[in-house]
């Protein structure tokens, strides 16, 4: 947990149903987690002045976002009871209804998990430099706000 | 002082690059975004902020040598 | 929604991660949804007065259950503008480390699917007539209380 | 009245059935328990609600011949 270098969150493209899958298997040898709780963000094919977003190609300040992450992984240790705690998050190009965000909280008792995650998110949301560029299925984008 | 500069997102787009080194005088933030301003006119329009050694920092920050970033809204998730 | 007749929730022994990440493949053609919130509740090796649960036997009086899952699912589609939801229990033997409950609610955005989640976890554990006897590893076994 | 009546849980250990038809003479829920304690002492016990119809009910509420069931402390998830 306090390495001085911060994890890797990022991962190239979409983030696959069978990795969250077995990010779950690999918890089941952890018999002190009663609860766990998992955010997934996926990409939406919005409608926009008639256009339809095909997919969101993903940049980042890595390494900036990785010490953020970093922060926002030590914090929600500090302020809630977790066992453990996963994010990934994508970078480059994800495809409407693929999956860009994967946050995972485990904790023996359910109230925390419910809690720590949405914390989580939010901060993620709020605090990390990732830029979203949403691509129209006519090959125009524009630049994603979040809210 | 001669500083790293990193563009994103859509600032990338209106400076056409993606990291450049320029040559700032002055002693804070704020004169670094009037060198900017000057050399691209449409960042004023545009909503960012600034990092500087990965920190975000304000217009009344000290340079220090260390990199610089120019960060649109974040939209993670 | 609004069949006459509840959708069965459960499922005889543990649920899967594979099923939990098939579940999460099915909703990637669902391109209006933004945000996927799932709860797991797994089985705890709890040690009560030095003997440790190695299982918990799940029984629930199933049409009153069935019924009740169906009235928490239609509150919750009341409450909040969520997308999809699927909840899976089980019964009978569910090992220390598998996973008991699984809870799924997808939304087009993100703020609603925490409050939803978090809503529908606390009824199931309120409202439906499941029963789960932790048996111990010498098989001696305790009634479990939710709290 | 003949009733049907499910047990659950630690009630069925308590009972040593999951099942069972009894008569009960009186109007009320109250009457049922009270039938339910004389054959089962342990029951007093214990704590448990009943459910009529797949409705939790109180002592007050009145038979309706439908299944009934007692029900200890709910522990899914």
């Amino acid at each position: 947990m306090t390495d001085k270098k911060p994890k890797n969150v990022f991962k190239q493209g979409a983030i696959s149903s069978e990795f969250i899958g077995e990010s779950i298997a690999k918890h089941q040898t952890k018999t002190s987690i009663g609860a766990h709780n998992i955010f997934l963000g996926q990409v939406r094919a919005d409608v926009i002045d008639g256009k339809t977003v095909s997919a969101i190609e993903y940049t980042a300040y890595e390494d900036m976002a990785n010490a953020k992450f970093d922060e926002i992984r030590e914090a929600a240790f500090e302020k809630f009871e977790l066992t453990c705690m996963h994010i990934y998050h994508s970078l480059g190009t994800v495809k409407a209804g693929e999956i860009c965000l994967f946050v995972f909280v485990s904790s023996s008792r359910r109230k925390v998990v419910f809690k720590a995650l949405e914390y989580i998110v939010e901060e993620i949301k709020a605090q990390v430099p990732v830029f979203g560029k949403e691509i129209f299925k006519d090959d125009s984008h524009q630049w994603k706000v979040n809210n | 002082m001669t500083i790293n500069i990193k563009y994103f997102g859509l600032i990338a787009e209106v400076t056409q690059h993606e990291e450049e080194t320029m040559n700032v005088s002055g002693r804070f933030i704020s004169d670094l975004l009037e060198a900017l301003y000057s050399k691209y006119p449409d960042l004023k329009n545009k909503d960012f902020q600034v990092a500087q050694n990965q920190e975000l920092v304000s217009e009344n920050t000290e340079l220090s040598g260390q990199e610089l970033a120019l960060l649109p809204p974040f939209s993670g998730g």
